[in-house]
C-alpha cells in the first residue's frame, strides 16, 4: 500500500497539518502537500476512470504531465471539474471528487473490459451508427456525448476576480531549476532587466531530489544561494506559482500567476495573466519522463519512476511498499536506491538493456538489489490495483519467466524535453538517436520582430540530461544572449559539479519486442484518452499515416495532457508500423497553452460593468431618473422613451409624438456627431466626402449631405454648417462620429495630404439638445436669449446663429429632423442640465415633454426622412432612396461617384424608396418582410420584389406607414403589394409617396 | 471497398482488426489526368466526388501539398447553418445542409452530422431587426428558421445570462436544423469515397506552378514532378492568391488569420450552438465534451497559422458574459487557421481569366458548411463548362460589375 | 447595470493608490505646423511657456502643453482662463494655417498618486511604465479606452480620457487599485 | 502579437494600439478611369506570401497612419515609414534585398 513515511519530505511542513474531504471521506496531509501526495499518502491509488473505457486509473506522475488524478474541487460557485492533483495544492477544507464514473469510483457502470473494448477500436464510430438515419442524433450521440467529457459543468457564476499585467523585459527565464538560475546567475551583473518564473511554489525543480552536488555543496544549498544572491538584484524579478503558458510572436508571452489556492474565502483576486514582452526568452523547463509500452501498465499503482522518486523525497510517500523498477537507462536506477535507503522493498529492478555497467547499477547492486538484464514486463496482474508483474525476455514474445509481486512498478522509457514553449511561434526540432530524444534545432528558431532567434533552450530541456552538462549549456547560453543585447559582458564563472556517468539507454517502443496482438490490446499508450498501441497500429493499416492523422483518428495526445507522456511513445508506434525513422514521422504541433488556464484569467477584469465601457451624455443621470426605457446606440445609451405614471411603451411613445407635434417636445441630441474641418481647402476636402457640393454652402447656413464609401454604398449622414469662410461642423450619426472622423482623417493622411486642412471630433464638447414643436420659439424666448434673433425672419429654417441661451454660450442650429418648427441648440457639456433644466421650466407652461429615440424615429417617418442603418444596410446608394438632388452634378469627382458608375449601381432594375400604406390602416407590416411576386426566382424560390425598411404606427395619421424598397418602386405608384408573412398570411400594402406629413413643410419652416 | 457497419466491426474484432482496408490509397501521380484538383480540403475533395458521382468523371487527381483535411476543414468549430440573407448564399448552404443530412449514408462513413440547432443570439435593437428580416427572407428561400423570445432561448440553452449588464438578450434568429459534424469526418469520408472511384489522392505534393499554352492551362508543377491535365480546379482556401499569381492573374483575397480554442472536456451542458454577434464569441459542445470557440480574425495578412491573442481574449470575455458558468472552466488548446477573405465575403467559383482553370475560395470565416454544396455546383462548373446556378451568382467578374453579396447587411458574421 | 454618476462629479478613490477626478481643467486642442518657426513662436509667446519636445510634457506654474502628436498640441489650463487663451490665441494665429477649440467638456482628467501608480496603469496599458519618467507623454489604451497619461512626479501621474467614458475609467481604475492588489513587480 | 513602430510618434506600438489597414501604394482610380482599373483598385490585391507592404493606423496613439514592410511567413518587420509617398524609401527596399537575396521586388 501507499503511505506516509516516518520521515522525510523536503517539501512538508509536518507540524501544518491539513484536512479535506476526498469523495466525502475525511483525509489529513501536510502544509507542502500537493492533492496528490496527500492521496497516495492515505493509500488512495484507485483516482479515477478512463475516458472510453472508464478503466480503473491512479496517479502516474509528479507534475503537470499527470494523465489520470483529475478531480471535482470545492463546491456551488468555486465548483472547478477536471483538478489535476498532481498541480493542485492542498489546503485546509479542500473538497474534492472523483470524476467521469457512474455510480462509484470503486463501481463504475461505464467500465468496459478490454474483452468488449476490442469492439470499439481506434474510430470505430466512423464506421458504425450510419444507420438509421435519425438515429445518430437521437440515439447514438446522446448516448456517445453522455459517457465522454470529464467531470461536470460548474452551475455558478465565477465569484472570483483576474487581472492582466504588461511588463517588459529584456529577458525572461521560464523554469526555475538549477538551469533556469545558472542561466539568471550568468547574467546577473549584465544590468539587463530579467524575469524568471517557476511554476511550481519552490526553487530548484528536479535537482535537489537526486541531491546532486553543485560548487562542492548540496544542490540544495547552493539554489537557496542563488536565489538569495539574485533576489537582491533589483532589476531581476523573480516569481513563483507562474507558469509559461504560450510564446507568440513578436517575443509575446503569456505567464499565468496563481494568487489563491482556494483556501481564503472567495471573491479575492486568483489569477494574474501575465503579458510579457520579452527580447530574448530562455526556456529552461526541463524534461518529463517517458511511460514505457507493456500490458496492463495503465493498471492503478504503475508510475513513472522519477515520480515514485519524486513522492518519497519531497512528500515523504511511498508509492508502495514493494516496487519493481522496470527501465532502459540508468536514471530510474536512482528510485530503486531512493526507496531501499528508506527500507523499503525493491524486489527487482527489470532493465531490458543487456548489460548495464554505470555507477547508479553498481550502487544498487551494493544494497543487494536484484537486477535482471535483458528482461522486460510480460503483463501486470492486478483488478483496480496493481499486485504482481511477470517478467520476460525483452527480445522475446512475452512468454513468462516468473511472476513476482508488488504494489508498485516504476517505470522509466527515458526522457523527453519539455520544448513547447520553444515550438509555438515556429522552433523546429531535431530527434537526437543517441539519448533518443526530439531536441530543439538551433538553426530553425523562432524568429522575432526584427527577424532574428528570441527563444533559446538550456538545460535538461535542451537535451542535456547529465548535471554538468546542464550547467555548463545553461550558462553559456545566457552568456550568449547578453553579449547579444549589451555590450557589459559580466564575469562569472559557471558552476561546478561531477556527474554520476550514466549507459547510454537503448529505445524500448514495445515490451517485450515482439509482443503479440493480444498484449499490445492491453497496452496504454495516452491513459486519458485510452488509447492503446493497437490503436494507432490500426491508423496506420487503415492508411492514416501522417502523425497529425493519427492523432485526430485515434485522439492520441488530445486529452487535458495534451500527450506529454504519450506523444513520443505514440509516434514511435506508428515509426515502427510505417516502418519509417521517427524524424520522418514528425510530432504533431504543439499549441498555446503547455498547460490549462481558466477562461476566466484569459476574460481579465472585463467583466460585469467593465465588460464593456458604455458612453454617457452630460444629461444621462437624468434621463435614467426620469423613466427611460434605454437602448443601446452604438456604445451610447439612450432613451426609447420615458415612461409616465403606469402607461406602457406603445402609449408613452404615441404621448411623446403627439405632444411634440401639438405642443413642444425636447431631446437629447448629444450623441450626433459633430466634426470640426478647417482650413483653406475645407471646402474642397467637404466636396469629396460629401455627394453633394459643400464648398458653395454660406457662412451661417447649414445643408443636408450625404457621404458614400469608395465603394459607392451610402454610409451616413448629417448637416453641415459653415462656421466660417474656412471652417464647418459636420453633424453625423451617433454611430458615426468617430468612424466618419476617422474616415476623413484616412483621406487627408493618405489620399490628399498637400490639402490644408484640418479636423477635430468635437462631439463631446458639446450637447445638443432639441427644441421641438409649434411652441418651440416661445420656450426658447422665455429661456431669455441674448444676440441671437430667433424670428421666424432673423433665424429661417437651415441657418444658425451664435449668443447666450438662458445665460448659457450656445450655438443655435435650425434644423429639424421631424418636421416641426425645431431647434438644435449645442452648449458646452458641462451647462448642458443646467441647460435642459431651464429648458423645462420654461417650458412648463406649454406642457414641454421629453422624447425618445422611438418617437424621433416615428416622426421622420412621417415626414418622409430616410435613417441610416434602417433604410441603408450597406447595399443602398443615394439614387435607391430618391436623393439624387443631394448627389452633385457639377462635381468631377467625390468619393463613390466612380464606383455609382459601375453597370449593377447604374441599372434601372434597382429597388427604390417608397412609401407603403397597408389596405387595413390597423395593421402594421413586419419590418423586413419581403413582397412577392407570382414568379419563381431562378432558385425555384418565391420571387422577392421589395423589402420593408421602415414600419411604424403613425399617431399622427391615426394608421401605419411603412417605407420600403421596390423594384422599380416609383414608377409602381399605387400599386397593391403582397408581403406574405410568417404565419402564412398575406399582408396587402398600396405603394405611396414616403412623405405621410406635411409635405410643403409649412410646419418646419413656420 | 468493403462496406462499413456494426456487422464488419464485429467480424474484425474476432480477428484485431486485421481485415480493415486502407481508407484510400496513396499512389503515386500519373503522367496526366482529366481533371485535377489542388487541395484536398472539404471543397476540393467534395468537388472531386461529386465530378465522379454526378458526371462519372473519375480520372481525377487531388493534390494536396500537406496531409488531406489538414487546412481549414481540419480545424475549423463545424458550425453547419444556411440562415443566410442573400437568395444567391441561401440556395447554396441550405443546399449543403441538405446534402449534410444524408452525407454519412451517402459515403458509408459517420460524419456525425449533428442537427441539434444553431441560435444567433440578438443583442440589439439592430440586431433584432436584421434578424427579423432574415427570417422573412428564409420564409421565402424555403430555409426553416424563426426569431424566437428570450424565454424560448434560455429553454433551449439553460446556462445562457439573459439580463446583460451590458448587452440583455432579446431574442435570437433559430434554425433547428442547423449544427454540427465530425469535420475531420468529412474529409475523410470524401477522401475513401474518391478514392474508391479511382481518383488519385496525392498528400505531401505542393503544387509549385501551372503551365499554361496560349492561354489554356496544360498542367501544374509540383514537388512532385509536372503532371498534365487540361481541367484544372484551385480549391486552396488561404492559398489561393498564391496559386492565382502562379496562373497568372489577381484575386479580390486577403489571407488573415482566424483562431479558435477548446476548453477541456465536460459533461454535456449545452444541446446547440450559440453565435453572439454582437459582442464577438461563439460556443458549442463537442461530442467529446470541449467547448469549442471561434474568434475573430486579425486585420493584417498572414500565413503562418497562428493569430494575435487578444482576439481569443475578447471572445473569451464575451463568451463569459453570456454563459458565466464557463470562467472556472480551462482553455485546453488554441489554434489559427488562414482564411480567404473576399472584397464582398462572399465566396468565389468560377471560371477564371486562364481557360480550363476553375477557382473555388473566398469561403473565409464560413465555408465548412458549405462543404457538400460547394463541391456539387463546383463539380457541374468544372463538368459543363459553364456555372450552374448554385454558382451563378459567386462568379468572379460581380466586383467589376458592384454586383455585390453582401451577408454583412443582417447583422450577421460568417460562421 | 452600472451605478449612474454624472460625468463631471468629482470622483475620488483610495486603495493602493489615490484616485481623483480633477476638477474642471480647460483644455485647448491646437494643430499646426509644430515645425513652422512663427507659429513656433506664436504659441510660445502666447502661453510663455516653451514647446514640449516628442513624447513629452512642458510645464510652467499654472499651464502644461501636451505633445499629441507631430502637428497636435493639447492646452492645459485654468477652466476660466480658456477662453480668453483661446481668443487670445486665434488673434495671433490669424492667418496661419492652423486648428484651435476649446475641448474642456470633451475630456476629464485623473491625477493618480502613490508609489504602485505604474504598476496600475500597467494593468492596462501595454505601453512600458517600467521606463516611464516624469514629463513623460504616452498616448495609448487603458484597457478598452483611449487614453493619454503623463507623470508629474514619480508617484504621480496624470491621465486623460474622453468624457462619456469617465465613470468606466474611473471604476476600472478603482479595480486596478484595490488594495493589495498590485504584483510588486516595480519595486 | 505584433510590435510595430510609429515613424510619425516613435512609439513601439502594440498590435493593440494600431490598425492594419491592408494593401499600401495602391493608386486610386476615380471617375474616368476603365471598370478594370477600378476593379483592380478597389479589390484586387497582391496579397503576397513574403514580403507585404501595408497601411497601419496608430488608433490608440498619435491618429497617423504608417507604412510598415512585413513578411508574412515569419512576420518579420523589415522597417516603417511615413504614408505620404508613392512608393517605398530606397533604403528599406535595400535592407529587405540583403535579407531577402531571392526576393523579386517591389
Ligand atoms: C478557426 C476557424 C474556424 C472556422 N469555423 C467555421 C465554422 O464554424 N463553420 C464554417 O462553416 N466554417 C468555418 N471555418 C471556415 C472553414 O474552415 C473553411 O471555409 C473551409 O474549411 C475551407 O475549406 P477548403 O477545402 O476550401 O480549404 P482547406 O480545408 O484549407 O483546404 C485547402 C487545401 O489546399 C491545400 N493547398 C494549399 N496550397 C496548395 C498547393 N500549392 N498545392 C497543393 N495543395 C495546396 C492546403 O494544404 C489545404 O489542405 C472556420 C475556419 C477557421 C480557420
Ligand atoms: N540523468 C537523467 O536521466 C536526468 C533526467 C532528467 C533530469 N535530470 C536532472 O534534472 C535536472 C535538470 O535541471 P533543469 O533545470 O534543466 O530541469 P528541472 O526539471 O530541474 O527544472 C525545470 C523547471 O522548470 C519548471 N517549468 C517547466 N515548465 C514550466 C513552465 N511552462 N512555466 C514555468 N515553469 C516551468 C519546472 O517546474 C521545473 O522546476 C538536473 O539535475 C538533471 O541532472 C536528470
Ligand atoms: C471541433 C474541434 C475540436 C477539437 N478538440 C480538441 C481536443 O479535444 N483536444 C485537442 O488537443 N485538440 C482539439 N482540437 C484542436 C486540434 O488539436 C488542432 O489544434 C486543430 O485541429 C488545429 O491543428 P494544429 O494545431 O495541428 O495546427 C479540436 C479542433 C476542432 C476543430
Ligand atoms: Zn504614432
Amino acid at each position: 500500500m501507499s503511505t506516509r513515511l516516518k520521515t522525510g519530505g523536503i517539501l512538508l511542513d509536518r507540524d501544518l497539518s491539513q484536512e479535506f474531504t476526498f469523495n466525502g471521506k475525511r483525509l489529513k496531509g501536510f502544509k507542502g502537500d500537493t492533492l496528490a501526495s496527500a492521496l497516495l499518502a492515505n493509500n488512495q491509488v484507485l483516482v479515477g476512470r478512463s475516458f472510453k473505457y472508464h478503466r480503473p486509473r491512479g496517479i502516474v506522475a509528479a507534475g503537470p504531465e499527470e494523465p489520470n488524478a483529475l478531480f471535482e474541487t470545492g463546491s456551488g460557485s468555486t465548483f472547478e471539474p477536471n483538478q489535476r492533483a498532481t498541480t493542485t495544492k492542498l489546503f485546509d477544507g479542500l473538497q474534492v471528487k472523483s470524476q467521469n464514473h457512474w455510480p462509484t469510483l470503486e463501481f463504475d457502470i461505464g467500465v468496459i473490459n478490454s474483452g468488449l473494448s476490442r469492439f470499439l477500436p481506434a474510430g470505430f464510430y466512423y464506421k458504425t451508427f450510419i444507420h438509421p438515419r435519425f438515429a445518430w442524433k437521437h440515439i447514438f450521440e446522446p448516448i456517445i456525448r453522455r459517457a465522454a467529457g470529464l467531470g461536470s459543468a460548474p452551475t455558478e457564476k465565477d465569484p472570483d476576480s483576474y487581472e492582466y499585467f504588461y511588463a517588459h523585459v529584456d529577458l525572461l527565464i521560464i523554469g526555475g531549476g538549477i538551469a533556469g538560475i545558472t542561466a539568471a546567475r550568468a547574467a546577473m551583473k549584465s544590468g539587463l532587466k530579467i524575469l524568471m518564473i517557476e511554476q511550481n511554489d519552490y526553487w530548484g525543480g528536479r535537482a535537489s531530489i537526486d541531491n546532486v552536488d553543485i560548487d562542492d555543496g548540496l544542490s540544495a544549498d547552493w539554489i537557496d544561494e542563488q536565489i538569495n544572491k539574485l533576489s537582491k538584484v533589483d532589476n531581476i524579478k523573480l516569481r513563483l506559482n507562474t507558469m509559461g503558458a504560450g510564446v507568440y510572436d513578436h517575443g509575446y508571452v503569456l505567464l499565468h500567476e496563481n494568487l489563491m489556492d482556494g483556501s481564503k474565502e472567495e471573491g479575492g483576486l486568483r489569477q494574474r495573466l501575465w503579458r510579457v514582452r520579452a527580447k530574448h526568452i530562455i526556456t529552461a523547463t526541463g524534461a518529463i519522463e517517458r511511460p514505457l509500452s507493456f500490458a496492463g501498465n495503465d493498471l492503478p499503482g504503475v508510475m513513472l519512476a522519477a515520480s515514485v522518486r519524486d513522492y518519497a523525497v519531497n512528500f515523504g510517500v511511498s508509492c508502495g511498499d514493494k516496487t519493481i523498477i522496470v527501465t532502459n537507462n540508468d536514471d530510474a536506477y536512482r528510485t530503486a536506491i531512493v526507496m531501499k535507503n528508506v527500507g523499503l522493498e525493491v524486489p527487482c529492478i527489470i532493465d531490458a538493456r543487456s548489460s548495464v555497467t554505470g555507477d547508479l547499477p553498481a550502487q544498487a547492486r551494493k544494497l543487494g538489489i536484484r537486477i535482471e538484464t535483458g528482461k522486460g514486463i510480460s503483463t501486470v496482474k492486478g483488478s483496480k490495483k496493481v499486485e504482481s508483474i511477470t517478467i520476460c525476455s525483452q527480445a522475446g514474445g512475452g512468454e513468462v519467466l516468473e511472476e513476482i509481486s508488488c504494489d508498485c512498478v516504476a517505470m522509466s522509457g527515458g526522457w523527453s524535453p519539455v520544448v513547447h514553449l520553444w515550438s509555438h511561434c515556429g522552433g523546429k526540432l531535431n530527434w537526437d538517436d543517441y539519448d533518443c530524444m526530439f531536441k530543439p534545432d538551433n538553426t530553425r528558431p523562432p524568429l522575432g520582430a526584427n527577424g532574428e532567434q528570441f527563444v533559446t533552450v538550456a538545460g535538461t530541456a535542451n537535451g542535456h540530461l547529465l548535471i554538468d552538462e546542464v550547467l555548463l549549456n545553461a550558462h553559456d547560453a545566457s552568456i550568449a544572449i547578453v553579449k547579444k543585447i549589451t555590450s557589459k559582458l559580466p564575469k562569472i564563472k559557471c558552476p561546478k559539479s561531477i556527474a554520476i556517468k550514466e549507459d547510454q539507454l537503448v529505445p524500448v517502443w514495445f515490451m517485450p519486442q515482439g509482443a503479440s496482438q493480444k498484449l499490445k490490446m492491453k497496452t496504454w499508450l495516452d491513459f486519458q484518452n485510452d488509447v492503446k498501441v493497437t490503436d494507432v497500429e490500426l491508423s496506420a493499416q487503415e492508411g492514416f499515416e501522417s502523425v497529425e492523422h493519427t492523432k485526430r483518428y485515434t485522439t492520441l495526445g488530445m486529452a487535458t495532457d495534451q500527450g506529454k507522456l504519450s506523444n513520443i511513445n505514440g509516434l514511435a508506434v506508428l515509426s515502427n508500423s510505417l516502418n519509417l525513422p521517427i524524424p520522418d514521422v514528425g510530432t504533431t504541433t504543439f499549441r498555446p497553452p503547455y498547460h490549462p488556464i481558466s477562461l476566466g484569467s484569459i476574460g481579465g477584469d472585463a467583466r460585469g460593468n467593465l465588460f464593456k465601457p458604455i458612453r454617457k451624455t452630460s444629461i444621462h443621470k437624468w434621463i435614467n431618473d426620469n423613466g427611460a426605457i434605454w437602448e443601446p446606440v452604438a456604445d451610447w445609451r439612450r432613451p426609447y422613451c420615458f415612461i409616465r405614471g403606469n402607461e406602457n411603451i406603445k402609449e408613452a411613445v404615441e404621448r411623446e409624438i403627439l405632444n411634440t407635434r401639438n405642443n413642444c417636445g425636447i431631446l437629447d441630441a448629444s450623441t450626433l456627431g459633430k466634426i470640426l474641418v478647417k482650413g483653406p481647402d475645407a471646402g474642397k476636402f467637404l466636396n469629396m466626402i460629401y455627394t453633394n457640393m459643400m464648398s458653395n454652402l454660406k457662412v451661417g447656413k447649414c445643408r443636408y449631405g450625404l457621404m458614400c464609401s469608395e465603394n459607392g454604398f451610402l454610409s451616413d449622414d448629417g448637416v453641415v454648417v459653415r462656421l466660417s469662410e474656412n471652417s464647418y461642423l459636420c453633424h453625423t450619426t451617433s454611430g458615426g462620429s468617430d468612424r466618419i472622423h476617422a474616415h476623413m482623417e484616412e483621406w487627408l493622411q493618405t489620399e490628399w495630404w498637400d490639402w490644408k486642412v484640418y479636423t477635430l471630433n468635437l462631439t463631446e464638447q458639446y450637447s445638443q439638445i432639441a427644441i421641438v414643436g409649434p411652441k418651440a420659439r416661445q420656450v426658447i424666448a422665455k429661456m431669455g436669449v441674448e444676440g441671437i434673433d430667433i424670428s421666424p425672419e432673423g433665424l429661417p429654417f437651415m441657418s444658425f446663429s451664435e449668443g447666450k441661451i438662458a445665460g448659457i454660450n450656445a450655438r443655435i442650429f435650425r434644423i429639424s429632423f421631424s418636421g416641426e418648427l425645431s431647434y438644435e441648440i449645442a452648449v458646452p457639456a458641462r451647462m448642458a442640465q443646467e441647460f435642459w433644466n431651464s429648458a423645462l421650466s420654461a417650458g412648463d407652461e406649454h406642457n414641454i415633454m421629453p422624447y425618445g429615440t422611438e418617437a424621433l424615429h416615428v416622426m421622420r417617418a412621417e415626414k418622409g426622412f430616410i435613417m441610416i442603418g434602417d433604410e441603408t444596410d450597406g447595399t443602398v446608394i443615394p439614387q435607391d432612396l430618391g436623393l439624387d438632388w443631394a448627389i452633385s452634378k457639377k462635381k468631377e469627382d467625390f468619393i463613390g461617384k466612380r464606383a455609382q458608375l459601375r453597370d449593377f449601381l447604374q441599372s434601372d432594375e434597382r429597388w427604390k424608396l417608397v412609401g407603403l400604406k397597408t389596405i387595413d390602416p390597423t395593421v402594421i407590416l413586419p419590418d423586413g418582410s419581403y413582397a412577392v411576386d407570382s414568379d419563381l426566382n431562378k432558385y425555384g424560390h418565391k420571387n422577392m420584389i421589395g423589402r420593408v425598411t421602415s414600419s411604424y404606427y403613425s399617431p399622427t395619421l391615426e394608421r401605419s406607414i411603412a417605407f420600403a424598397l421596390v423594384h422599380k418602386g416609383p414608377e409602381r405608384m399605387e400599386e397593391v403589394l403582397n408581403f406574405p408573412n410568417l404565419d402564412g398570411t398575406v399582408t396587402k400594402a398600396v405603394i405611396c409617396d414616403p412623405v405621410f406629413y406635411d409635405k410643403e413643410g409649412k410646419s418646419q419652416n413656420a | 471497398m468493403r462496406k462499413y457497419s456494426v456487422a464488419a466491426i464485429v467480424r474484425e474484432a474476432f480477428r484485431y482488426h486485421a481485415g480493415w482496408e486502407r481508407a484510400w490509397r496513396s499512389p503515386e501521380p500519373k503522367k496526366e489526368y482529366d481533371v485535377i484538383i489542388i487541395g484536398a480540403g472539404g471543397h476540393g475533395l467534395a468537388t472531386a466526388y461529386y465530378l465522379g458521382k454526378n458526371y462519372g468523371i473519375k480520372n481525377v487527381a487531388i493534390i494536396e501539398k500537406g496531409w488531406l483535411g489538414g487546412g481549414n476543414t481540419g480545424r475549423n468549430t463545424t458550425i453547419i447553418r444556411s440562415n443566410y440573407l442573400q437568395d444567391s448564399s441561401a440556395a447554396i448552404y441550405e443546399k449543403a445542409r441538405s446534402l449534410y443530412e444524408t452525407l454519412s449514408q451517402d459515403l458509408n462513413y459517420n460524419i456525425m452530422f449533428s442537427p441539434r440547432g444553431v441560435m444567433m443570439l440578438a443583442q440589439t435593437e439592430h440586431e433584432i431587426r436584421g434578424y427579423r428580416r432574415t427570417a422573412h427572407a428564409n420564409n421565402l428561400q424555403g430555409v426553416e428558421t424563426e426569431f424566437i423570445a428570450p424565454q424560448t432561448v434560455k429553454k433551449l440553452c439553460p446556462i445562457i445570462e439573459l439580463s446583460g449588464p451590458r448587452f440583455p438578450v432579446l431574442g435570437a434568429l433559430w434554425q433547428p436544423r442547423g449544427g454540427t459534424a465530425r469535420h475531420d469526418a468529412v474529409a475523410w469520408g470524401y477522401a475513401r469515397a474518391c478514392s474508391d472511384m479511382g481518383m488519385d489522392i496525392i498528400q505531401k505534393c505542393e503544387v509549385t506552378g501551372i503551365i499554361q499554352s496560349k492561354g489554356h492551362v496544360t498542367g501544374i508543377e509540383t514537388t512532385k514532378g509536372k503532371i498534365k491535365t487540361k481541367t484544372l480546379g484551385m480549391v486552396v482556401a488561404g492559398n489561393s492568391s498564391v496559386l492565382a499569381d502562379k496562373a497568372g492573374f489577381r484575386l479580390p483575397i486577403e489571407s488573415v488569420a482566424l483562431q479558435a480554442l477548446v476548453s477541456e472536456p465536460i459533461k454535456p451542458c449545452m444541446d446547440v450552438v450559440v453565435m453572439a454577434n454582437t459582442v464577438h464569441g461563439y460556443m458549442s459542445q463537442s461530442d467529446k465534451g470541449e467547448m469549442v470557440i471561434g474568434g475573430g480574425t486579425d486585420g493584417f495578412n498572414n500565413y503562418t497559422q497562428r493569430g494575435s491573442f487578444h482576439h481569443i481574449e475578447e471572445t473569451v470575455r464575451a463568451l463569459i458574459e453570456t454563459f458565466p458558468i464557463i470562467s472556472r472552466l480551462k482553455m485546453l488548446r488554441q489554434w489559427g487557421g488562414i482564411v480567404d477573405v473576399t472584397g464582398d465575403r462572399s465566396p468565389i467559383i468560377s471560371k477564371t481569366p486562364l481557360s480550363g482553370c476553375f477557382i473555388n475560395c473566398g469561403w473565409g470565416t464560413g465555408g465548412f458548411k458549405a462543404i457538400p454544396g460547394s463541391g456539387w455546383a463546383m463539380a457541374e462548373t468544372m463538368a459543363t463548362g459553364s456555372p450552374s446556378i448554385l454558382a451563378s451568382a459567386f462568379s468572379l467578374d460581380r466586383f467589376k460589375e458592384g454586383r455585390f453579396i453582401d451577408e454583412s447587411v443582417a447583422a450577421g458574421v460568417a460562421h | 447595470m452600472p451605478d449612474f454618476k454624472n460625468n463631471f462629479d468629482e470622483l475620488s478613490f483610495k486603495g493602493a493608490i489615490e484616485i481623483n477626478l480633477s476638477k474642471a481643467m480647460g483644455m485647448i486642442s491646437l494643430k499646426g505646423d509644430l515645425a513652422d518657426k512663427s507659429f513656433k513662436k506664436i504659441i510660445t509667446e502666447n502661453l510663455n511657456l516653451s514647446l514640449p519636445n516628442a513624447r513629452n510634457v512642458s510645464t510652467s506654474n499654472n499651464i502644461s502643453i501636451i505633445w499629441m502628436a507631430p502637428d497636435e498640441l493639447l492646452v492645459l489650463v485654468d477652466y476660466d482662463q480658456v477662453d480668453q487663451y483661446v481668443k487670445s490665441l486665434e488673434k495671433n494665429l490669424d492667418g496661419q494655417h492652423y486648428l484651435l477649440a476649446n475641448v474642456s467638456d470633451a475630456r476629464v482628467v485623473f491625477n493618480l498618486k502613490g508609489k504602485g501608480v505604474c504598476e496600475v496603469l500597467a494593468k492596462g496599458t501595454p505601453a512600458d511604465m517600467s521606463v516611464f519618467e516624469v514629463n513623460d507623454v504616452r498616448r495609448s489604451r487603458i484597457g478598452q479606452l483611449a487614453a493619454a497619461f503623463w507623470m508629474v512626479k514619480d508617484d504621480e501621474i496624470k491621465l486623460i480620457c474622453f468624457r462619456s467614458v469617465s465613470d468606466y475609467m474611473f471604476d476600472w481604475l478603482k479595480v486596478a487599485s484595490a488594495s493589495n492588489s498590485l504584483p510588486g513587480y516595480f519595486e | 502579437m505584433l510590435i510595430i513602430k510609429c515613424p510619425y510618434c516613435g512609439v513601439e506600438a502594440e498590435e493593440t494600439e494600431l490598425t492594419a489597414g491592408g494593401e499600401a501604394h495602391l493608386k486610386r482610380f476615380g471617375p474616368g478611369s476603365s471598370d478594370d482599373e477600378f476593379e483592380s483598385y478597389l479589390f484586387m490585391r497582391k496579397n503576397v506570401k513574403g514580403v507585404n507592404f501595408e497601411r497601419w493606423h496608430h488608433t490608440y496613439g498619435c491618429g497617423k497612419w504608417f507604412h510598415a514592410a512585413r513578411c508574412s511567413i515569419t512576420l518579420e518587420v523589415f522597417g516603417t515609414y511615413l504614408a505620404q509617398t508613392l512608393e517605398p524609401p530606397k533604403e528599406l527596399l535595400s535592407i529587405i534585398i540583403r535579407k531577402r537575396p531571392e526576393w523579386e521586388s517591389f
